[in-house]
């Protein structure tokens, strides 16, 4: 029989099961209210070297209130999952936060273009990288969702992306057939913004979830910001709607816009020219520093760079834009 | 030729004729969903679009920035997990997808992940994204892009996205679902398929105004060219009209050809 | 290395990837009117020898119509995977409708007791069983869905359930642990009773969900009975509400109070004093047959089978007992 | 004792009393939504009640008559699927499952599916259900029935739900999730656990009025009796309260006792 192949990639996260079961057994699952604010958060719940998973799809649905916090605390040696990263890995790779990465997408912003600064970090050589797909990304998130240590697909075989991922050919028990077998993912901190929650994190989101509800269940902890907070008893009155449920989230945070300037469903549609702005100053050293001097550093929390960016006028602006398509 | 028309136009207009009604594609942003649109909005009111992000079968009111935003939901059919999306391609549920890259070889191999060695590398994109994913479990892939011998090479840096790999048999040999593979290649010179034994790429049809040997001048590697090919009908009047009227009325995406 | 074990129950469905995804490849994907009668959907799309998922949970949001039907057209030879099967499971054994079974809760019907007749037909010796857990048929209809040949899990293992079941051992490629594999359940037919769909087979399903969004995938053919249809714009209007989608679906028929004498979440609830003579009439051969004859034989259709059993009235006091609990 | 109760009601407050506040529980109709309603209305009102079929944490209403009945959802926090349930357990998040069966063995093994030879079945159970699952999966599994030497038998026909298996490691090497393992037996005599080497199972504490011969007396295996075992004290008036006027006022459960 033929030899079966390895991906030469890391793994960056814990794999073993029991381990992660003895983690989830202690977590506290006392419906008691997590609200806190994005800088307490950051501080409590990411320390430097962790591995974090981001919600939402690289500028839509982003935290990107918790991203800048965790530049603005300069947090650094991150690991990060790149399933379709765009803004927000652009914003980790400004504030140089991360060592190491599960890539399926990074450096771009989709129809956007490529982010300079983000490339010229992942040029460096100084990035751990495993290759991946998104949808090996999205099973892998799955497979710890489900607590089980891996799970088989038919993606990526025979392809460079394998030969530099950590993946593994395995033969189907039932049929013989060649499949890929994908490692559960468990990142220490999920970071995910939704559109409602209740304090004590029960989450509901609209349109595409990506993989949110996966990540929040393979993580070790669970911050969530939110659009707005609402009451229990509106979750309770749609539990079909519930896509995170309390006992997973660690810290609650109402951050009205908080993704900007992604897109939020429902609320806001992205602001392109700041999008633009973002990837035009990128193309010379001395206006990024100044960029982000004024966009982050001197930022005392995510208000301050709204009202830097428009506030309320811009928020009017991209909230008709998304409800008048 | 009465109608004018710029390479941009030309390449969607092939695409769109490429989805027939009742077919399911999962596109990206730009050129892909402009096909997919003008698809449905032609011959193909059945036509099926899926975003790899999770969105099902929306009524796009304009051109998605992302393939996650707001707009691959509105009106939609279902809005779900990337992982449903790529779950429904891997039970064999969908028919087409549509995919770029920086280069690409005779056996439809893909490279959107390095330029250069891969530890140390001249230029990295963003890799595969779902590329991979969707290259290994649609049943067909369909790429479109503006031809040139950079892009057409042997010399591909990195497999991000899976062709016919070696040729031959290599795909199915490799674990890849049945049936599966490249299926069209759509530039601005031709339309290319696939040998049925080798597997490596040959001329379909030629492009309006086009000679055959714009076809291998343009290339890399050697294209087949068998004996017998067509030539691509120029877009109709009414495909143009629709496509700038309707598609992309602000020229996001025409307006770069 | 010890040896690693397999059960030694039958597998009684397609496992190979390959030949699914061609018969899902061509399904009809035409956003086509499903309209039929449960006359015609049972009689065109259920076939002697098939074998059916039953979506529900046995006792709730069951397809009491299509079952009905099955057993007044004398369908025979019938497979079927009974996942918490109970009173669905008791109208199959009633008409003897099945010769095979994937079994993990069968001749039962919770807290109101044993089927006589049910069990009966299982100690018969006549009807093949393989062993599986509620969470393993769960698991092979997810597995199914998402179109790879096997999920790993960690249950059944070391037990008789395991022994009689259909399973196998393996060792996780990453870990080294003992998992057990769980094969693809792929069923000629799902049956499922909805709360709302279009014509085009689009379906909401409120309350829990219990393995529909999977049976649905993993089915060849999907047969949908539904509370109501409702306008494609509803189902637009919520996108993210739609359970199943229309290109699973080959058949939609309204069938109101179609889960009688079955829940149907925020419809009605369960018709506890029928389903009590049910169980009761079983233990008189003689009062069972004419009890079918009256409930299932001599009813051209559901709705005179609602008739002889309160019909309006009785519907409106079960409605109460769901809406005023 | 100044307070009257039957048998049932005394299962099912001491079942209560081992859910301590902020645990997860898995439960069932019957006794064990009961133990558990009891528990939120005593001491335990953070406990997180699921059920195995896709509710997650209702205010009950009422005693639902299946557990995938629309009471399991009402004013719940999510309404799912059986699998999403299972993987919560599968995941470490569910601290315990309650179960019964027709047989039980000493090493806490359970048989729910047939009596006699399994291919001609004297009787025919309904098999696993969710039971397998729930043992396997949940750290810590509860049986509460009475108690007899049919029940309580080393001559299990068939391991429905996996106990210790033979003993020892058994169920650790078997593959089943570390840690995790029968809990207690609560039954109308006594409420046992099991042996830290062997995983027999020995007495923790005899009920109200039993003596220790009452133990071996009504089981078909040796449960092993330790010198020194607890007594349960007696229902008080507040648990009988609150569980025959708010968890269970038409008797459905208690009225078996």
């Amino acid at each position: 029989m033929e030899e079966l192949k390895t991906g030469r990639g890391e793994i960056f996260t814990e794999m073993d099961s029991d381990s992660m079961r003895n983690y989830f057994r202690n977590k506290n699952k006392k419906l008691v209210s997590k609200e806190t604010t994005v800088k307490e958060a950051v501080s409590q719940y990411i320390g430097n070297g962790d591995y974090i998973a981001i919600g939402g799809f690289g500028g839509v649905r982003i935290p990107t209130s918790v991203l800048h916090e965790i530049v603005r605390q300069g947090k650094k040696d991150l690991g990060f999952s790149g399933h379709v990263a765009t803004h927000d890995c652009q914003i980790l790779a400004a504030g140089k936060c991360f060592n190491r990465c599960d890539a399926a997408y990074i450096v771009g912003l989709e129809a956007r273009g490529l982010s300079k600064h983000a490339r010229k970090v992942f040029q460096s050589g100084d990035i751990k990288v495993t290759e991946w797909s998104n949808a090996a990304l999205s099973w892998r998130f799955k497979a710890a969702a489900m607590g089980v240590p891996f799970l088989p697909a038919r993606t990526m075989l025979g392809t460079d992306t394998f030969e530099y991922s950590a993946g593994k050919e395995i033969l189907c028990p039932f049929t013989g057939n060649k499949l890929l077998a994908l490692p559960a993912l468990h990142p220490d901190v999920a970071v995910i913004h939704v559109n409602r929650a209740d304090v004590y994190g029960n989450c509901q989101i609209d349109g595409i979830i990506v993989a949110d509800d996966d990540i929040a269940k393979a993580s070790k902890r669970v911050i969530i910001t939110t659009e707005k907070i609402i009451d229990n008893e509106e979750i309770r009155n749609d539990p079909g709607k519930t896509i995170i449920p309390f006992w997973l989230v660690d810290a609650v945070i109402e951050v009205p816009f908080g993704s900007y300037p992604g897109n939020m469903p429902g609320e806001y549609f992205s602001d392109e020219e700041h999008l633009l702005e973002w990837l035009s100053v990128e193309n010379d050293e001395e206006r990024f520093v100044e960029f982000l001097e004024k966009n982050i550093y001197s930022c005392k929390n995510f208000n301050e760079y709204l009202m830097k960016n428009g506030g309320i006028e811009k928020m009017r602006k991209l909230r008709r834009l998304e409800k008048f398509i | 030729m009465s109608t004018q028309y710029n390479n941009m136009e030309l390449m969607i207009t092939i695409a769109a004729r490429n989805l027939e009604d009742g077919a399911v594609v999962v596109v990206g942003t730009g050129v892909p969903c402009a096909a997919a649109m003008l698809a449905q909005k032609t011959r193909s009111p059945n036509l099926t679009i899926l975003f790899e992000a999770g969105g099902v079968a929306p009524r796009l009111p304009a051109m998605p920035i992302s393939v996650g935003d707001s707009r691959t939901t509105h009106k939609g059919i279902k809005a779900t997990t990337m992982a449903e999306i790529m779950e429904m391609c891997q039970a064999g549920l969908v028919d087409y997808c549509f995919l770029g890259g920086a280069q690409i070889d005779r056996y439809g191999n893909l490279n959107s992940t390095v330029i250069g060695d891969y530890y140390r590398p001249k230029t990295r994109f963003p890799g595969s994204g779902g590329a991979n994913d969707l290259a290994s479990l649609t049943w067909r892939t369909l790429v479109v892009c503006p031809q040139s011998p950079r892009r057409f090479t042997d010399q591909i840096d990195f497999v991000t996205t899976p062709g016919y790999l070696t040729g031959g048999n290599a795909r199915e040999e490799a674990g890849l679902p049945k049936g599966t593979g490249p299926y069209r290649v759509i530039t601005d010179i031709g339309v290319y398929g696939y040998n049925e034994t080798t597997r490596a790429m040959e001329l379909r049809k030629l492009n309006p105004g086009r000679i055959v040997e714009d076809v291998n001048e343009n290339s890399g590697f050697e294209i087949l060219i068998p004996e017998e090919y067509g030539m691509v009908d120029p877009p109709t009047e009414e495909e143009l009209r629709i496509l700038r009227e309707e598609v992309d009325p602000d020229k996001i995406i025409i307006g770069r050809g």
